[in-house]
């Protein structure tokens, strides 16, 4: 058992659920002899041929559109898109189509398609090839969105993902694709849905944060015991279903709470953790709750590392929260 | 008012038939049945019986013989005025109710407007409203059965204004890169609401935008319902034997307004429905019919009689039937509900129960 | 001076417009001869011919595209897409495109585009012609989301949104077009963006809502005071900017806060109130925030009055965030 | 491998030329800056001192032709890619590296990613990467033009691969409808990253897409600057005449990598390239001057050298200026900051001169 990275991870678990089931089929931009820009399809062209890994023409539209024809007859498409900045042209498909399929149909018509795709900054990407819009998705009902922060969760979620009934966006922090790696045991096997998982524990703030802000989230919560506080952190991993009850048992425990994602703050997704904190926390809470987030402006390309939140930003959160009230 | 909209009339000569007469017959009857429902329909929407109509009136041709040259097996993606199409696939007026309505029996358990209804056990998947999308999923779904190794083809159904769209562009590329077996059958009605076809786009005739794709096109007198049927049997032939598909552009005329809520008075002049009117494919067909000794007007009669009966007879029985149970609109969101799903339905019956919330 | 509807109020504002500035034109499906589908540029293209009442293809894509491109070259087109839930074929224009302009050109290129578009539900129209997705844009930076309630605002904020020189996306309550009616003075001018309406004062709760809910709202105010409930209600009017002062003047003052709209729930605007409040009024607060909204499922068509918030369940939150605590 | 991928060759007759032999001579020296400053910029990205960067060699005459070909007052809506293009509309290579860096200098205020710069005052709008949006904002701004009776074109540059987009179809189809003074300007340059232009669409060529939406489509070689110049201003001419739209293909080679992301060797033979560099249009441009006497070995070594130092004193310029201020992302979302981004911009100051944040 060797070291593997989110990349390394996520190529295995396309491999693996392509040889164990000839239904699932991989179609993208530049996933075939390319083996995807961020090499995530490698080898799998080779080992499965044209039929299995598609490369498409240059059409987001036509990706989503087909895989959801796909889905309806039976197969299990795996679309790649290249960047979640690139996702629009097909967001009609994914908005009005794949989340509603089975609802409008009574039931009639399930669609299991599975989105992969790299989200993120960090990469001096610049405004194209660096957002996070999962708020978008999470707001939108009959889709599940799944980030995974490490190459155990990467594999484990992206199995489940390609087992699940349902539409699926899994979105892939390309910042640390490579630079987070971790033992992935053999025989690994689907991970579920719908369960934060305790990254560290803590007793005087709960910190909650995923995918490629895992990271400095921990960072921040080592760096804070210097400061005397007990910093717990939760990454939610699949932000639909949210894990409703993690979030709730950690907060009664610390009363206090600081929220981090790399998206814009205004309507993004830490909002809704507030507000659920805000109903159903209420009488546990004994700080305001805090936002470490990215700013509401598009996303910058010279200035990437002051727009991103990082430990320090994080960690001075997590103290000023600690202090609160 | 844009006259300029009306297609060149359709050849006068008939067409020599491929069909069978007994297929006439039956082709004639399901346009018959088709043009009755279409007129209950708008009927019970204007006396508010149901919330919204939109009719195939002047299409009957174009979509009964369509269908009829497919198979059981072919998947077909329609969009929100397919009746015909519905009709031959064994889709019964009392089940086209039922959904109108919304009630306890409709298989979308009210979720969708009238129209935007399916029938998985009959492959015809169901409609929704945004104008396209469809068609790129036509396309996957023949790709998935080439890779099934099915002999099917997949049709995609649209209209002249959704060639206009994203998916049209996407789904016609797709195609003609991986040659699905697709059938693409666009109905050249004249109109999208209020805008003339030529106003749609600059192209001579829809069929030729299927050269930039590198599929063949083919424009058909959509009034002719053995044009229709050998177009649709040929691009059929030619898809299952790994040919590839076709774009057919049937031209027909949309008689009726665009749905209940449209006034075609307010874009279009009575002159030009009038030379459409002339034009009727079922007037047409029973001329035809009649001309070769298949079929009388007293044989029409009792026909009409008949059909009437039947959707009187559906509406009836669709009516007397309960609405929908008041939770089930949280049903199938996905096939396991989030948490925060769940705690709204639990929201929702608390209300129910409490009779804050009234069914 | 006589009584108008919203419909009436935004068609007097887009002829006022069009007679003001000869730079300003309309484009979208229908809006020509037929005088769009819901008649709000009734008569304009006879005012105005068709070079300013600019009948499209069927194309959002093609309506957002060329409209920004009209702005940058410095006219100020109005878009018009026939219901909010067919804008996605051009949401990648406006995300990746209208709302970045002006930032990634450093300034250069300020585009002022008005997306005008009915919204909601409550109309009989099922899934497609129903929706409320105000948070998308509300969370991507770069444009303006504004919600009027009353023919009035209809008439003002359209002005405003017009001479802005930014994009706006004006969302127009087609539920209550014709049947929510009102005065608007001859000479009425631009309403400025940012300001909240304090719709009744109040002193137990604050209700926040905007566009259709209103009137549900206004109706469960008057009813909570049958149960001793002195309800305070803000229609909010322009979501982007938010008038922040207003939101937390009103929370400051009754401690307890509603928040009302259409949309789902998960991720939806009242997600950021909620999280406005627990971060910025939390020590004000006396009872937990509670979201009366759309439920996370598409919008239904048969039982949309279930689905949908109205006076009795809006009443029933108040009271019981009154009670709370 | 897909040597399919490679147009046919060009004529080898020389295109009789419409330019004058300084325009000649003022191309050819324009080619050679774009291709001596990809040259360094390549190398700047491969030891770190630019974080990325997309080359346009091979395609300098068609770029360098077409800009040639248009007026200072014609509106260019440029992909990323389109650097012979900016440098004809007067953009100094410092510009360039200054927007690379995202220094002070830049005009963008460092938001964007190398490549996607923009002028206003050259009429040269500022690119972005999502493919073929620019496609219908240079049809919207043509109908804008033709409002205000300017009498200009637009330009749309765009590669084999945005033929695919949505924006492609739409803009094509309002171009079409509304007959636009709009010139489509595709360099099918054989790929999209590692797709091959023949798997990118099954039409037999781009231009023969126009048709689709009643638009005159022309394929030119594009490493012709005579052809390229002739077809770009017969297309003009046209336009600002009132007769529309034109769609121009012009075939070249993208004889380096899609950007310094990728590695062109995983996905085409280093064969099918070696093809292409035959034909590389510098050289082939030089050699017709030589043959005509117009150029010799020694002006072109001299040329060359000034070039080179152009091209360094650039980059020493550019280096040598002052990052960003580190709150000027906050500046240009909105003419009026919403009150929560003043709110951010505030406590982003805090942390800054608390030191929470480093710039
Ligand atoms: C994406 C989208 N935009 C706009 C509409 C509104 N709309 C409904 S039907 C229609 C016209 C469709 O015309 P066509 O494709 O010719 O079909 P027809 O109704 O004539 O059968 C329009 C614009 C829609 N449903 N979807
Ligand atoms: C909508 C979208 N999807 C995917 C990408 C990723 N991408 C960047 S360039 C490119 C290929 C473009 O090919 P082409 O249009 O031929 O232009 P070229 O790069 O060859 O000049 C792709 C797929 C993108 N930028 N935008
Ligand atoms: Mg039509
Ligand atoms: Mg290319």
């Amino acid at each position: 058992m060797t070291e593997t990275t989110i990349v390394q991870a996520v190529n295995r678990a396309l491999r693996e659920a392509m040889q164990a089931d000839p239904d699932v089929l991989l179609l993208g931009e530049d996933i075939g002899v390319n083996g995807g820009v961020f090499r995530a399809t490698e080898g799998l062209f080779k080992e499965f041929g044209a039929d299995r890994v598609i490369d498409t023409p240059l059409s987001e539209t036509g990706i989503i559109g087909t895989a959801i024809g796909m889905a309806l007859y039976g197969l299990k498409p795996v679309a790649e898109i290249q960047f979640m900045d690139f996702i629009y042209p097909g967001f009609d498909q994914i908005v009005s189509e794949l989340t509603k399929f089975r609802y409008r149909s009574g039931g009639q018509y399930p669609c299991h398609v599975v989105i992969r795709t790299p989200y993120g900054g960090g990469i001096k990407g610049g405004l194209y090839h660096s957002q996070s819009t999962e708020a978008y998705f999470a707001h939108t009902p009959g889709i599940k969105v799944v980030v995974p922060s490490t190459p155990a969760d990467a594999h484990g979620l992206l199995l489940s993902a390609i087992q699940d009934p349902d539409p699926v966006l899994f979105l892939e922090p390309k910042r640390i694709y490579r630079s987070v790696s971790g033992e992935v045991p053999d025989g690994a096997g689907p991970e579920p849905f719908g369960h934060a998982r305790v990254v560290r524990e803590g007793t005087d703030v709960s910190v909650f944060a995923y995918g490629a802000m895992i990271p400095p989230a921990a960072e921040a919560c080592e760096g804070v015991a210097a400061d005397g506080v007990s910093a717990e952190l939760i990454d939610l991993r699949t932000l639909v279903p949210l894990d409703e009850a993690s979030v709730l048992a950690s907060v009664e425990k610390t009363g206090r709470a600081v929220v981090v994602h790399e998206a814009p703050r205004f309507c993004g997704f830490g909002a809704e953790l507030a507000a659920i904190l805000a109903e159903r926390a209420f009488f546990s809470l004994r700080a305001p709750v805090a936002r470490v987030t990215g700013y509401d402006t598009p996303f910058p390309y010279a200035l990437e590392q002051l727009y991103l939140p990082d430990a320090a930003r994080i960690r001075r959160a997590i103290v000023d929260t600690a202090r609160a009230g | 008012m844009a006259d300029a909209a009306a297609p060149a009339p359709p050849t006068p000569e008939a067409t020599p038939s491929d069909l069978a007469v007994d297929d006439e017959l039956a082709i004639y009857r399901v346009m018959l049945l088709a043009r009755t429902f279409d007129e209950r329909a708008l009927a019970l929407q204007r006396q508010g019986r149901i919330g919204f109509y939109a009719p195939a009136v002047g299409q009957e041709a174009a979509q009964v013989a369509c269908a009829w040259a497919l198979e059981s097996g072919d998947w077909l993606f329609p969009s929100y005025r397919e009746l015909g199409v519905a009709l031959v696939r064994g889709t019964t007026p009392e089940e086209l109710f039922d959904q109108f309505l919304g009630n306890a029996a409709d298989r979308l358990h009210g979720r969708q407007m009238p129209n935007h209804y399916g029938f998985r056990d009959r492959n015809f998947v169901v409609a929704s409203s945004p104008i396209g999308t469809q068609v790129t999923q036509a396309v996957g779904a023949a790709m998935a059965a080439v890779r099934r190794k099915d002999r099917v083809v997949t049709v995609a159904f649209f209209g002249d204004g959704a060639t206009s769209s994203n998916d049209f562009h996407a789904g016609l590329n797709f195609a003609g890169v991986f040659r699905t077996p697709t059938i693409f059958f666009c109905q050249n009605n004249g109109w999208a609401i209020s805008l003339p076809r030529e106003r749609q786009t600059a192209s001579k005739t829809l069929a030729d935008k299927a050269a930039a794709y590198g599929v063949p096109g083919l424009v058909v007198d959509g009034n002719d319902v053995h044009a229709v049927f050998r177009a649709v049997r040929d691009a059929r032939a030619r898809a299952v034997a790994g040919e590839g598909p076709t774009l057919l552009e049937a031209q027909v005329y949309r008689l009726g307004p665009h749905s209940t809520s449209d006034d075609p008075r307010r874009y279009r002049s009575e002159g030009e429905v009038d030379v459409w009117r002339q034009r009727d494919p079922i007037g047409r067909l029973r001329h035809e019919l009649i001309e070769a000794g298949h079929w009388s007007e007293a044989d029409d009669a009792k026909l009409l009689e008949e059909v009437r009966g039947e959707v009187a007879e559906a509406i009836r029985r669709s009516e007397a039937k309960p609405p929908s149970p008041p939770a089930s609109f949280f049903d199938d969101v996905l096939a396991t509900p989030p948490p925060s799903l769940e705690a709204e339905r639990r929201e929702f019956e608390r209300l129910l129960a409490e009779g804050v919330v009234k069914p």
